[in-house]
């Protein structure tokens, strides 16, 4: 099921997306056509299988990152998720989701949100903003929020969402913000597996094409062991993803969202510089789709939590569990 | 571009009772005082707790009944072996038997051999170790110079093997030896024996490495006559037998754990509330542990499925080297230093010492970096 | 094996008061708004600050007094040098014909060239960039395609040349140029020229970076003319100026100050009582950074002695290197998260966030990795 | 005149130490013939001369860390100087020297030592203790303290000390306990240099001579990249080194030392890595001399306080100084 629900993403963003649109997209426009069709393509809704809509989703965002799709898909699969489980309608279109940020602050009282999110992904163009504060899930209307520019380091949209007013739609919240915060970093997790693996195909294909002194650059020994390097952090990578996905609405989903996290996170660094390395100046050029891929390895892996911080919290928790608890844990999960 | 795959494993039911049943026995031999956990596991042989192993039907998990095997899933061995490793349990005497020397014999051995050897390894009752290293050839194997001369009856072996690991402890040594010439391609010509090592014309001298222990030797094999009967699968194929081996060889629980126990040293040192710098290293680690043994487990679920991954065997391999060597190289720094017992070997530090001067050896484990890295390159598409 | 020399440099009398003298003109020009920090050094050119500088005699100042330098010292230019580098000044539009473009004129150039060049570098009124790269040659010179012909009273150049920074603002751009054939050797054949940029048939188009901005350049050479007296030193000997020059270029503060501000900018995070990874790393990095401008001033004074420290310079390029790549990648990870404000831009995230993008440039620069150690690796007696 | 030191030395050490000495002095025995040739020499007085005693000790340990030489010179060095300062008589032969160690705890009053120094170098085989206590520089008479016996990875002996007793001499101390500590680290720094030298050559020649698939190890990409590493660790440690030594005295010794110590104990880590990676087996066995270097390396680095405990000491510094005051501080330096 989730192979084809990838085979299908993969082939639409594969066909839509191309440099042109990512340039557009940066500017300012919004992909509508693309838009059209991932909802019609029911990608969205990829979620709402009981059994498989963790894995399918899943598969959506690798091959989101894949082909670094300009669109709030995991703003969206996420948000529709939240309102799902809340009882709440779901509206069509691009949605919005808050917080994502430790620092963001929120209070809903009296049926009042007030609230400063700093770092929303696509308010400006989404159709509602799915706020989750004081316990409750809350449906906000973009055009009564007060929105200010921002984008991450790739040029998506991030921005200051400041809101102070009625939501549209309320329920009580049906998970914690621990969750939320989690569901956010196993998405970016999923989306920097898809775009790594693009990055190494981009980069080893480029080292057999490129001659320099008479032969690939493929024939050096050192631009070899770059590659290999990267292909074994997006190995790491792939198998982190699948262990979170697979424990995501689980017990352990902690344990497996925050290794999978600091997994992908460092190897997107990792693989971000090996392939600027292999590639040299001609992947520094904005006309080369390289940057595409690794400004978002650099975004995402800041995104709801570096591998620091989530490995500091690993840590204190496995302090808890203690040097005795530790592997009873890890095999137990 | 051949993409890596790990496809997810699926453990036998039984698997985690069998899991619970190894800690118990572990935990019953530890209080009875049998065993004591050790550093890493490539060192301290100790030929009684293979037997009591053996007993348990844990070596040889995977063979067959008719030579002693116990016919259970290469994912319960994974269980078994990892509980193994990580409790620090001194299963070096039969490692090589069971991981290598008896699946080789049971691939291509003849009857014969198999029923000789195996139900003998799998009762923990014969070890064996590798001859293949020479001084003049380390991972460049066509270069081996021991020199195997047919006569009647059998093979009269002449050559110097190094590096040979528990030679002093093993009854028998699968020895790589040129029993023809480099024909028709430059990896012909090796052929693979069973060695028995007391057999007249080998002598074994220690090699201490440098923290002045012996785990390595030096073979010398001065006209040792070995019967028809020890040649083990075809003469001459013994690259294309070395070779077939390595998915196993380089995915294993052993190529990430070996530095566990200081994992957990630092655990505690670190305390219920840790600062934050031994937090970020310990969770860190965690996550590079956690991905590498669900690549180790999805590779035994492949190789159980007879699959070869030896690409996936390969990232293993050198992520693990590097995540091993990393342990003791952070736990030194940014363990808090705690106020020195006289008179007492503080935990923390003995292991870590113990690491540090074992760090070197890592690498020299199933293949160079340089190697490992080439596979995958190759892998990749690069030509 | 060629043993690595780092001799101590010895500062000429006065160095430290015109270290005072840079910083009080960088505090008043400041004052005034004339500049504001900016990142990276190679970005962000300033030709009108760049007028500035040479109205202070801090270009070319260690060229002789009669083409208009000011015959100080190369460790008094050092000094200059790293404090306009720290300071985040915009030299970027000078930068080149003060370390490189001038010093090639004064030593292989014509005296009517240094005549009519290097005064008017010194006063910071023309500017030169660098034509060498090719979309078909990165780090291997020989394969330069862009080919000149002798004609009557000149040379007509034609090709192309990519990565050409910041040859939008210039008016000269020293240019390799294949003249003859690759004998008697390999590297034969090449030729440096001054190219006006504003000549007929020279087009320059943008390449923009991966962050959009516009440094780099494609330079267009259609059938240009260059009269007899823009070629600089022999025809021929192209190859052999431009690697004789390589220690300049490898081994200057530039080499690993490009995120020292990134470095300022996370001790002021940190605030006065950092919290331990803080500390940690910024007592790393300065540590680093304190031998690497030591390795660096000590060739400084070394080449001011008339020696060509290359392998040293090497070192310093491939250290720096690694220095300025790790200094971003170390700083997002133990950074405090403050705590935004919106509609103000964080400082710290800022440059933190210019660093990551521009970091893969920072191997483009000089020589890429794999040369540089190669040619350390040649000193070392490898063969 | 150092360079004249250095060369003695050197020679001296050369011809003098062997593997036959390392291995007999590791097993317990001490080189007393090498002892009285140092002393004959006057090695140990290398700090004498007001001017360039600094240097001329900095050349004595360099050449004793590049021959790995199995003596307490180091201890001996500092120890002469520190007696010489406060005054008191210098007994012959070879001296130990505490504290060593944070945890290092002492007491002196009443004309009475009590202390417990956990790392002491060679207290059994010293002629006296030197101990810095309470303000005061003590002499004990090392048949009169506890000695328990211990060693380093490299097997040099670091022994636990406790005294309980009056000294043979005391004078006020002329230093703070900081300086010996920072002079304890900068004589680390030096033996670092010299045994990381040593290590560069014979791994550097090892790649040469060792064949392997056809042609020498040292062609291999791989192998020359990780031997200019190498290389470059040992340069920025000869220079860390040589900025420590020319300020040792001065204002700035704390930046100076802790910049040579965190320089250089990283370099030692990573020389060590390197040297065991291009030489394979052969340097993992105990017959080659390779391990006398690297064990010291390992054993250098953590004496004397981490990397990490300068680095974060330093940082604090830093901190202290601020963000704008930090190059000022360098270049002033």
């Amino acid at each position: 099921m989730s192979d084809l629900v990838f085979d299908t993403a993969d082939r639409l963003f594969r066909d839509a997306v191309d440099k042109d649109l990512l340039d557009r997209t940066e500017a300012g426009a919004f992909p509508e056509a693309l838009w059209q069709a991932v909802e019609e393509t029911g990608l969205v809704e990829a979620f709402a299988d009981p059994d498989t809509g963790v894995a399918d989703a899943a598969a959506v965002l690798r091959a989101a990152g894949r082909h670094a799709v300009p669109l709030p898909i995991a703003e969206t699969l996420l948000a529709r998720r939240l309102l799902q489980r809340a009882g709440l309608d779901i509206p069509a279109g691009p949605l919005a989701l808050a917080p994502t940020d430790v620092n963001d602050r929120s209070a809903f009282a009296g049926g009042r949100l007030m609230g400063t999110f700093y770092s929303v992904g696509w308010a400006s163009r989404a159709t509602a903003i799915v706020a989750l504060a004081d316990g409750h899930v809350l449906v906000v209307d973009p055009a009564r929020a007060r929105i200010e520019p921002g984008r991450n380091l790739a040029g998506e949209p991030r921005e200051i969402v400041t809101i102070d007013g009625p939501p549209l739609a309320a329920a009580r919240a049906p998970i914690m913000p621990e969750t939320l915060r989690r569901e956010g970093a196993w998405s970016r997790s999923l989306l920097m597996l898809g775009a790594m693996e693009t990055t190494l195909e981009v980069a080893a294909t480029y080292a057999n094409d490129r001659v320099q002194f008479g032969r690939p650059i493929g024939k050096q020994q050192s631009i070899q062991h770059q590659l290999a390097l990267m292909a074994e952090e997006v190995a790491a990578s792939a198998v982190a993803a699948r262990l979170a996905t697979e424990r995501l609405d689980g017990d352990e989903a902690f344990l497996a969202v925050a290794c999978a996290k600091i997994r992908c996170g460092e190897a997107a660094g990792k693989a971000a510089e090996y392939a600027h390395q292999v590639m040299g100046a001609i992947g520094f050029t904005h006309e080369h789709t390289l940057h595409h891929l690794t400004r978002r390895l650099w975004s995402w892996r800041d995104e709801y939590g570096r591998e620091s911080d989530w490995s500091i919290e690993l840590g204190q928790r496995v302090a808890l569990v203690g040097a005795n608890g530790l592997w009873p844990w890890l095999t137990r999960a | 571009m051949t993409a890596l795959r790990f496809d997810p494993p699926t453990l036998p039911p039984g698997a985690e009772a069998l899991r619970e049943e190894v800690r118990r026995f572990l935990a019953d031999e530890r209080a009875k005082g049998t065993w004591s956990p050790r550093g890493d596991f490539g060192t301290h042989p100790d030929t009684a707790f293979s037997r009591l192993v053996g007993q348990q039907g844990w070596i040889g998990m995977t063979w067959p009944r008719q030579y002693g095997g116990h016919e259970r899933s290469g994912l319960e061995r994974y269980v078994v072996t990892e509980e193994l490793l990580v409790s620090g349990a001194p299963i070096t005497a039969h490692w090589i038997a069971d991981r290598q020397s008896g699946p080789l014999i049971l691939r291509v051995g003849t009857e014969a051999q198999k029923q000789r050897f195996l139900p003998a390894i799998a009762r923990g009752e014969i070890f064996f170790c590798i001859g293949m290293s020479e001084p003049d050839s380390g991972s460049d194997l066509v270069s081996i110079r021991t020199k195997g001369t047919k006569v009647e009856g059998g093979w009269r072996i002449t050559g110097r093997k190094v590096w040979t690991s528990n030679a002093h402890i093993c009854d028998y040594a699968i020895t790589l030896v040129r029993t023809g010439p480099q024909e028709p391609d430059r990896h012909s010509g090796l052929s693979q024996f069973i060695l028995d090592l007391k057999a007249p014309g080998v002598e074994i001298r220690p090699i201490r490495n440098l923290a002045g222990h012996h785990d390595f030797n030096e073979m010398i094999l001065d006209d040792v006559f070995l019967a028809d009967d020890m040649l083990v699968g075809q003469p001459g194929d013994g690259w294309k037998q070395v070779t077939s081996e390595l998915a196993f060889e380089r995915s294993g629980p052993e190529r990430f754990l070996s530095t566990y126990r200081l994992l957990a040293a630092l655990v505690d040192r670190g305390g219920t509330a840790p600062d934050d710098r031994v937090a970020e290293a310990t969770g860190r680690f965690v996550a590079h542990m956690w991905a590498l043994r669900g690549m180790s487990l999805s590779i035994a679920g492949m190789l159980q499925a007879g699959e070869t991954p030896n690409l996936e065997a390969a990232c293993v391999k050198d992520l693990g080297n590097a995540f091993e060597r990393a342990i003791p190289e952070t736990a030194r720094l940014v363990a808090p230093s705690a106020m020195p017992v006289a008179g007492a070997n503080d935990p923390f530090e003995t292991i870590q010492a113990e690491a540090v001067l074992n760090a070197p050896s890592i690498t020299l484990r199933g293949g160079t970096r340089e190697i490992l890295r080439g596979i995958i390159a190759r892998g990749l598409g690069l030509r």
